[in-house]
């Protein structure tokens, strides 16, 4: 379980902003995602976008506990 | 001090705090970005930012710049949500011995937050809205610092 | 706006003024210039202009970085007379389209005004007073424009 | 006649700031206050000192009217 945040046109795309998750990693977590909306899991692994686990970027996989706070990240535009 | 706020606020207001009480600070610059009518191609701009992880991304720069330029201090206050033209969007101040200083350290601040910042930022107009990414001129504004 | 004023001012209260019903101005960049104590070694600036030569000298400069930087807007506010530490000297605001051009043309002035503009200044420290002229630094920020 | 005024360290120098001088040109003028204080006239013709007449920069010799107004402008400081 984890708490999922998107921002920016992620957002849009998915139709939500924040939604809790059963996944026990971020791997696992993509895959549940990505299950259930195939553009969005495609989105998630799209050029730039990046990942925050706890509001710390992280790259490849990462163990989720069940607070955990995972952020997907498009590319940032910039005040 | 490096503060989000969902509301319309006064730079004046800002820098009357900011430059109160220095007797060794010789130099303030402040840049304050105002969003733009566009001639009313943009109706309102919608600034996103992810609370907490925004802050603490532009607290590194803020340590880069005070290192970097001998800031005696700094602030950066960041307007998020739905913008009107005509309202502020952002304000810096950074405060130097030396003009020299402080321009350049304003200067680098705005240039990061610009085109890294962990904003997304999306256009209203009468065309609909778009999502903003930042444009060659802001990537290259940046890399004058590197 | 440009004026020489006897009394202490505020900054902020000028930004509010100069940033007010802009739509079409994405940019303000602003410079405050602040009488520095060191360490006691200055206790009273004291800065004299020619009333009506001063200010038309300034306005001469203020019209080259109207045009140079594309200003849509600027303000200048001086201070005369003595000035004690911690008190604002002299404010510069621009107002561009754009950043680069506020930040410029902000600069640009600040230059103008330190090294050029019609003022005497005497200090007056804890070992007597004396009269000031730019320094080489001054003059090589100045050289920078031309 | 003219009203003469001077900055800076030249009004330290001669201990006054403005006064009323007879004189039709400024040769004379310069003339007139030299022979009343030689510091002070040898200052007015030192390294960077500009002379203003009704507010406007002039070189060399110029004529004066009853009304104009004459500053002596040491080189300036900046603010």
């Amino acid at each position: 379980m984890a708490r999922v945040l998107l921002f920016g046109p992620l957002r849009d795309l998915a139709g939500w902003r924040e939604r809790d998750v059963e996944a026990a990693s971020l791997a696992a977590l993509r895959g549940a995602l990505a299950a259930e909306d195939a553009a969005l899991g495609e989105a998630l692994g799209g050029p730039g976008v990046q990942t925050a686990v706890d509001q710390a970027l992280v790259r490849g996989d990462a163990p989720l506990s069940p607070r955990s706070e995972v952020a997907f990240l498009p590319p940032m535009s910039g005040g | 001090m490096i503060r989000l706020v969902e509301t319309a606020f006064d730079p004046g207001a800002l820098l009357s705090e900011f430059t109160r009480g220095r007797s060794e600070t010789g130099a303030v610059a402040t840049f304050t970005g105002i969003a733009r009518a566009e001639a009313g191609a943009t109706t309102v701009l919608e600034l996103e930012a992810y609370p907490g992880f925004t802050e603490a991304e532009i607290g590194k720069i803020a340590e880069q710049a005070r290192e970097r330029f001998g800031l005696h201090d700094l602030a950066i206050l960041h307007r998020v949500g739905k913008i009107g033209p005509g309202e502020p969007i952002v304000f810096v101040a950074t405060a130097a011995g030396h003009r020299r200083a402080a321009f350049e350290a304003c200067d680098f601040l705005m240039d990061y937050l610009k085109s890294r910042a962990p904003f997304w930022k999306k256009e209203h107009g009468p065309g609909g809205a778009r999502w903003v990414e930042p444009t060659a001129q802001d990537h290259a504004d940046r890399e004058r610092w590197t």
